[in-house]
């Protein structure tokens, strides 16, 4: 039964995916495309050379650090929904160290500027986190607020302080980070990525800290009641939220971008939530679902070259497979459904939608 | 976003006659291909439409297949690009020097393409940077400002930080001033190319606390939103750019265009591409290669102004006109 | 500088702090009736995409800015049941469907212009909205304009504010309405219909947040693209938590940001040397100081963001 | 008598429990009718299904000799029929008054029409005895206060048969009897009551008929003159019930908690503590008996490390406290069960192995490297010890906590909190809804652990509970302790007295 219980967990993604990708299909054969010809693109851009495999990849770090940024608030119970500030937040810092610090080994100017990243970003995340303990105050409404904030001042520093040339942008970089396996662009930061998912893996469910983490997440009342230091944790969740965003702004600048520019950064924030409620808040899931996100937009962009597609299809169905993928999923864990498919097994109902939703969230912390 | 293979069928036709009687010398079964990418859109009325309506016209010329891709993000303009390398096209435009890292990134990758980087400092092996001269744009937008402005007052709009932006600003205001010394210049930047709305706020303001009554802007869309705001006001006027608007479309607020014909640049690269010859240069864009002209005039503008300005584009052409 | 603060300036300042707030209040309202039924929507700028291109195609076809606006309120409907029939039906995650809305609606509604205009470069327009002046009182001189001289719209944004107060705190409906959003199995108990309720709330979201954006396109711009809505839809959300959740509040808080982005334009044209970007911050730095100045503990609707399921313990 | 209510062959199948198997009940007009069973009986599901809440599998149910289909809470108090559920339906955001209009629809009107509303109410309320304060919100009103509330909701609303799911569980005896009386009052006008509770003396002073379920079957209906307590227990749960004696001890010399002159918000009546003195020596048991609502929370709260006191002193073990925070006391060996076990006891989303293990998580015998490393099998196997030596029903030790009965759900509470030998343990109502089987698990283990040198701190709202268990009881009222008494052979007219803050 725990079995039938993977499988499905599985195989409702997948079904989603399909029906995404049916839907598309039937779209694009509306506006007199060919969609075997259309996802013939999309698999050979996905898939199709070894730089397409490699750009997925790019494509997924910046995701992957926002999607675990994402996970490891909600976990504590606290939305921060800020990760797009924090990462540009990482980015700025580095950039700045990375074009103004010379005479350090390329290997050692890079962890110095990843490490000041993280550190920036965790303090951009402490500061919704203060509000919240403090102040009581909202930790969405800060954290969007403070996203205008950096987006807005990464924008002074690249047309104003810190510009270099013609266009409103920063210098390069020259330290970058190693390139991976001759697959194009494809450079350590997944491999950083990777290893920072299983590090939060473990940390969550193998330590006492996590574990305090998610009680205080799942009821930060009874937590407080059983001594948890809960203000003490959340903060602590902010933090490490952030820079873990941060760490990703920084990896991306290092290891794709090299400079700030207009657009640096944008929509990783709201992606990685999306993706972090979809892996199910678990890091492992994050990863995997990041990484199809990538497989789906680096398939995309030669889907939309190759037939002329309006790029809006890609995006069509990439919220298709987030409305599925999530429906499906609330949907096999409807108790009647649940029933259906599971059978006489369960003998007491295991309800486990709410998982999803620490209860912490709402409630102002210290009210108790 | 989104994108379309080649011109409408009238224009491809067309095209690909002229193409066969130009391209017979070379490879005679060949049709070359352009793409362009674009991060605002084509239909913005600004930018992007002027950048698509050249390419379109120079392929119309030339014979070759175009496409494009618009509403692109930062992060995906080298994927981008190298998807329509893969796909075996011949020439890539990128309209402006935002595309410059991912442009020199993929030529490096990509030898045999060949690109044009519009407003860029670029040159290889395979990119020609293509370079209207900012400075004449600004001259020739401030000298008719500054001649039409009653209130001596005129405004200016930026998108972004631009240096061309920036330059043309500054150009606008010495010019403007040159013709009339009692003149103002106000301006914003709206920090967007599409932010309509930004715009009209932006009008708004600049009209009702500076009283300006001729603007100029460098903004996309969101220039289209400050000649809203001018229609609904007597006397108020603005100049458009890069296009010659009056030429396809009626307003009573526009009256007349700094036009550069970037076809005519483009035209050139398509030429190289096909003889081989591309590479290693800039092209600019100047009154005196033609590729900077004056725009259709509205009859708001009286003759003795339009007399008086034509002497002055001649003079900026010349570069007499502020030593 | 000093003589700039005289009265006409002061009274286009608020002009354009009520153009600026009208959308960000109609489509906050949206979210306040969505929020009091327990659904936290935060799909709003997806919601206004859509209704803004609905309103513009419609506008555009028929030349009724009228039509424009109602049909893209539809527009708004249709896209939030979307998240209706998964959030309410379903149960899932409210969170991930107004994140999936934020991408679906705004694909789409590029998606159908670029199907209907077809490969066009040429900017199109559509019939704004006229000013409907309220006789006599339009001509009271500065508070005239600032107040009675706007399209019908607006006005009736600004009645929303003390309609949604009666509403909630007069009616009976209102009250059952809140005690869904509060602790959904007690409303249930007491006869009232939850999930009627719930999408009822999407409805009246849906119908507002479309309204908001295509407000923008019939009222305030006349042309349709690709990220008109820039962000409107999150400043709404935070204007609900802002304003506590109640209509008063969000009033506030609405023109709070219109004040300050009308301020901040201002400032830039009067300074043309100061980086925009600073000045472009001023409505969300404001908003963080006013907040943490006055502090809010409250939390909004208990059942907020919270699935609700019959027969579930 | 006529039946007003029948209710035939009732079957509610969950998923695969069936909480309800062809059940038969019913009540007749002026009858007050008691259900009694175990936790998990059926008995709440059964009268939800009438209520409307939900759908019963099988079955017909009949209303004053019509069938009726239920298909809503709506039709239910169109047909007169009116409940005050077990958990209690307020909406904590509203007052009083907003709280019992709530989904009315007498009259079509639009507006609230408070002042009329108000009236009505208070014209009812008048004629039950049912004093409440109608303008305060909901929260500052004291849990007798909601329930007398919850009474009033379903009377406003023309309730012909009134359902009272485990109404005396939260109050006192005074509360009881008052209760009672409102009850003999609506059975004068006719009018039915359904009558749930797991309190033998109740259902026999209470009830014309009683009818036992158990595993969501009927067991017998009962006329109140051929049922005793013993035998309705062991109906209730299917075998013998031993019942336990205490003995009471002396109080030891050595203490494990004093209170100095404690003071908490000691202006606040309700929720205050003023200039309160206790001591809890090694190895007794303190009741604390009083109305709930008088301080009883912040005492739980103060000796726990929820809240400090803002002024006078408290030692632990002869240690003067110098930081007040829950896990400063866990550290001096304190243990807590609290009054709202799922808010406060329980995280259920988690596991039962998960909950057992809250607080050791830092041991070495499930952990590497005090908690940097939690060795999932050890806390597994640690649980299943638990689980046996607690007795606690779950299908899994994988299983959320949150499915669970309450009596299990406490039992993993006791069993986290006294498996570590604690010095001192404050029980807030320790046996607040559970059966008769339960009950007497909690209270023969804590007597065990009392037994093995644990002072205990019980507070109770249960009079019985208090006076069974205590070695000394100590009474509260507005804050303050007013007296203290013996607990073997207490003087109970003068406990009930100071209950009621009369003092000679
Ligand atoms: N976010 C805010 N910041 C500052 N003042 C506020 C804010 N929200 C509300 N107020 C003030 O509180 C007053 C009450 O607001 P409103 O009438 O919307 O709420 P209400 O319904 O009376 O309050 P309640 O929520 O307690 O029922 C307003 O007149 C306003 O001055
Ligand atoms: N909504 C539900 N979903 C799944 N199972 C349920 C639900 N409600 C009740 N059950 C199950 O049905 C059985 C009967 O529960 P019910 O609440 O009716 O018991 P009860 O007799 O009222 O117990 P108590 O004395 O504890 O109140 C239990 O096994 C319970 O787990
Ligand atoms: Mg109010
Ligand atoms: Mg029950």
């Amino acid at each position: 039964m725990k079995l039938r219980n993977q499988i499905i967990k599985i195989i409702v993604p997948i079904l989603a995916i399909l029906l995404s990708f049916l839907i598309g299909g039937i779209l694009i054969a509306a506006i007199g495309g060919n969609p075997k010809e259309a996802f013939l693109y999309l698999l050979k851009g996905a898939f199709g050379s070894k730089a397409n495999v490699g750009e997925s990849f790019v494509k997924a770090t910046p995701l992957i650090f926002t999607g675990l940024a994402a996970t490891f608030a909600y976990r504590c119970g606290v939305f921060n929904l800020g990760a797009e500030g924090q990462f540009v937040m990482g980015a700025v810092v580095s950039v700045y160290i990375g074009t103004t610090v010379t005479g350090l080994p390329d290997a050692l100017l890079i962890t110095v500027s990843l490490i000041c990243g993280a550190i920036t970003g965790g303090l951009w995340g402490f500061i919704p986190g203060i509000l919240k303990i403090w102040r009581g105050l909202n930790e969405m409404i800060v954290s969007i607020m403070l996203n205008y904030v950096a987006i807005l001042f990464m924008g002074y520093l690249y047309s104003g302080p810190l510009r270099e040339g013609s266009v409103p942008q920063t210098a390069a970089v020259t330290a970058k980070l190693m390139r991976l396996f001759g697959l194009s662009r494809m450079h350590i930061g997944i491999v950083i990525a990777v290893v920072l998912a299983g590090i939060i893996y473990y940390f969550m469910f193998y330590t006492d800290g996590g574990f305090k983490l998610r009680a205080v997440g799942l009821n930060s009342t009874a937590a407080a009641f059983n001594g948890f230091p809960v203000n003490r944790l959340m903060i602590l969740s902010f933090v490490i939220s952030g820079a873990i965003a941060g760490l990703g702004g920084s990896v991306e600048l290092h290891g794709t971008q090299y400079r700030l520019m207009s657009g640096f950064g944008q929509g990783y924030g709201f992606d990685g939530v999306a993706i972090a409620l979809i892996g199910q808040l678990n890091p492992i899931g994050t990863v995997l679902v990041a990484y199809l996100f990538a497989v789906l937009r680096t398939g995309a962009t030669t889907m939309q070259v190759g037939t002329g597609m309006p790029t809006s299809v890609i995006d069509i169905i990439q919220a298709l497979v987030i409305v599925f993928a999530v429906a499906g999923s609330a949907f096999v864990n409807l108790p009647k459904v649940r029933q259906f498919i599971v059978g006489a097994s369960f003998p007491e109902n295991p309800l486990k939608r709410k998982k999803n939703t620490p209860d912490a969230i709402e409630k102002g912390v210290g009210e108790s | 976003g989104s994108s379309q293979t080649s011109a409408t069928a009238a224009s491809q036709a067309e095209g690909t006659t002229q193409a066969a009687t130009q391209a017979e010398t070379q490879a005679p079964d060949k049709t070359y291909k352009v793409a362009m990418i674009l991060d605002s859109s084509i239909a913005d009325g600004g930018w992007g439409a002027a950048c698509y309506n050249a390419m379109v016209a120079a392929a119309a010329e030339t014979g070759f297949e175009t496409q494009y891709t618009d509403g692109l993000a930062t992060a995906d303009f080298a994927s981008s690009i190298r998807s329509y390398c893969d796909l075996g096209f011949d020439l890539i435009f990128a309209p402006g020097n935002q595309y410059s890292d991912a442009v020199k990134e993929v030529a490096a990758d990509y030898p045999d393409v060949d690109f044009a980087l519009l407003n860029g400092v670029v040159e290889t092996e395979n990119i020609t940077s293509l370079l209207p001269d900012a400075e004449q744009i600004g001259y020739m937008a401030g000298a008719l400002a500054g001649l039409m402005s009653k209130t001596n007052s005129i405004g200016f709009i930026g998108g972004l930080e631009l240096d061309t932006t920036k330059m043309k600003l500054a150009k606008y205001e010495e010019a403007a001033k040159a013709v009339n010394p009692d003149i103002t210049v106000y301006s914003a930047y709206a920090g967007s190319f599409s932010d309509t709305a930004k715009g009209m706020e932006i009008a708004e303001s600049m009209i009702s606390l500076n009283d300006v009554d001729v603007m100029f802007g460098d903004a996309s869309a969101v220039d289209s939103g400050a000649r809203e705001v001018l229609a609904n006001y007597e006397d108020k006027y603005d100049i458009g750019q890069p296009g010659d608007l009056l030429a396809t479309q009626e307003s009573t607020v526009i009256i007349g265009s700094v036009v550069t014909d970037n076809a005519r640049m483009l035209k050139i690269c398509m030429e190289e591409v096909m003889s081989g010859e591309f590479g290693n240069k800039t092209i600019y864009g100047n009154l005196e290669n033609g590729s900077l002209s004056v725009g259709t005039f509205s009859d708001a503008v009286p003759e003795d102004i339009k007399a008086q300005y034509l002497e002055i584009v001649e003079q900026i052409k010349e570069g007499t006109f502020i030593q | 500088m000093t003589t700039i603060w005289n009265a006409t300036f002061i009274s286009e300042l608020l002009l354009s702090m009520i153009r600026m707030a009208t959308p960000i209040l109609i489509v906050a309202i949206a979210e306040l009736y969505s929020e009091k039924a327990g659904l936290v929507n935060i799909g709003l700028d997806g919601i206004m995409a859509f209704g803004s291109l609905v309103g513009f195609l419609v506008s555009y076809i028929t030349g009724n800015p009228y039509l424009g606006l109602f049909a893209g309120a539809f527009g708004g409907i249709a896209i939030n049941m979307v998240y209706a029939v998964c959030t309410i039906q379903l149960g899932a995650e409210q969170i991930v469907y107004g994140m999936a809305i934020n991408i679906f609606a705004p694909a789409i509604a590029s998606f159908i212009y670029k199907i209907y205009f077809g490969i066009s470069s040429s900017l199109i327009s559509a019939q704004l909205m006229k000013p409907l002046p309220i006789p006599v009182l339009s001509h009271i001189p500065y508070v005239g304009d600032v107040l009675f001289n706007h399209t019908p719209i607006v006005y009736l944004a600004y009645l929303l504010v003390p309609l949604t107060y009666v509403f909630f705190n007069k009616t009976r409906a209102g009250l059952n309405y809140t005690a869904v959003g509060e602790y959904p199995k007690a409303a249930e108990s007491l006869g009232i219909n939850v999930i009627r309720t719930k999408y009822i709330a999407s409805i009246i979201c849906g119908f507002l947040a479309g309204l908001g954006g295509a407000y923008l396109t019939t009222c305030y711009i006349s042309t349709y693209s690709d990220g008109v809505v820039s962000g409107r839809g999150f400043i709404a959300l935070s204007a609900v938590i802002f304003g506590r959740w109640a209509p008063g509040g969000v009033l506030l808080a609405a023109l709070l940001f219109g004040f300050t982005d009308a301020l901040q334009l201002r400032l830039q044209v009067l300074n043309s040397g100061m980086p925009y970007q600073l000045l472009a911050m001023i409505p969300y730095l404001c908003t963080l100081f006013v907040l943490a100045f006055f502090g809010i503990k409250k939390a909004g609707p208990k059942a907020n963001g919270k699935p609700y399921f019959k027969e579930e313990r | 008598m006529e039946a007003f209510l029948k209710m035939e062959n009732i079957t509610k199948k969950f998923g695969e429990v069936s909480a309800n198997k062809n059940i038969n009940f019913s009540v007749a007009a002026g009858e007050v009718h008691t259900l009694l069973g175990e936790n998990g009986a059926g008995k709440s599901t059964l009268m939800n299904i009438l209520m409307g809440l939900y759908q019963p599998t099988a079955g017909q149910i009949y209303l004053r000799g019509e069938p009726v289909r239920i298909d809503s809470p709506s039709k239910a108090v169109k047909l007169g029929l009116g409940m005050v559920h077990q958990h209690f339906m307020l909406v904590e955001a509203m007052t009083v008054f907003e709280n019992i209009i709530l989904g009315v629809s007498k009259d079509h009107a639009v507006f609230i029409k408070k002042d009329r509303m108000k009236k009505e109410i208070l014209a009812l309320a008048a004629r039950y005895s049912l004093d409440v304060e109608i303008d305060k919100p909901i929260t500052e009103i004291s849990v007798g206060a909601q329930q007398r509330v919850e009474i009033l909701k379903a009377l406003y609303r023309g309730a012909e048969l009134l359902i009272l799911d485990e109404p005396t569980a939260a109050l006192t005896d005074l509360e009881v009897e008052g209760l009672f009386r409102i009850i003999r009052k609506l059975k004068k006008e006719n009018k039915s009551v359904v009558f749930i509770s797991h309190k033998m003396r109740e259902v026999l002073e209470i009830s014309d008929r009683i009818t036992i379920l158990r595993t969501g079957e009927t067991v017998k209906t009962l006329k109140k003159e051929e049922a005793d307590a013993d035998g309705l227990a062991n109906l209730m749960i299917g075998k013998e019930l031993v019942l336990s004696d205490y003995k009471k001890v002396a109080s030891s010399k050595e203490k494990v908690v004093s209170l100095n002159g404690v003071c908490y918000q000691k202006s606040s009546k309700h929720s205050g503590l003023n200039d309160v003195s206790l001591e809890v020596g090694k190895g007794e048991i303190v009741g604390i008996a009083g109305v709930d609502g008088n301080g009883q929370s912040q005492l739980a709260q103060l000796l726990t490390g929820v809240i400090g006191p803002e002024s006078g002193e408290v030692f632990v073990k002869a240690e003067r406290i110098s930081k007040y925070a829950p896990e400063a006391f866990i550290m001096k060996n304190v243990a807590h069960i609290p009054e709202d076990r799922n808010k406060m006891g329980l995280i259920g989303n988690m596991t039962v192995t998960e909950n057992l293990m809250l607080k050791r998580l830092k041991s070495d015998e499930i952990s590497y490297g005090k908690g940097a490393f939690l060795r999932r099998r050890a806390m597994k196997q640690s649980a299943e010890k638990l689980k046996d030596k607690y007795d606690i029903r779950c299908a899994s030790t994988e299983q959320e906590t949150r499915n669970l009965s309450g009596g299990n759900q406490q039992k993993i509470i006791l069993a986290r909190e006294l498996e570590e030998n604690p010095d001192l343990l404050v029980a807030v109502h320790p046996t607040r809804g559970l059966d008769i089987g339960a009950t007497q698990y909690v209270h023969d283990a804590m007597i065990a652990s009392r037994d093995k040198g644990c002072g205990v701190v019980l507070i109770s709202a249960d009079f019985d509970e208090v006076l069974k268990l205590s070695d000394r009881i100590a009474v509260m009222f507005e804050g303050r302790i007013v007296g203290i008494y013996p607990g073997e052979n207490p003087p109970i007219r003068d406990i009930s007295l100071a209950m009621a803050g009369k003092v000679e």
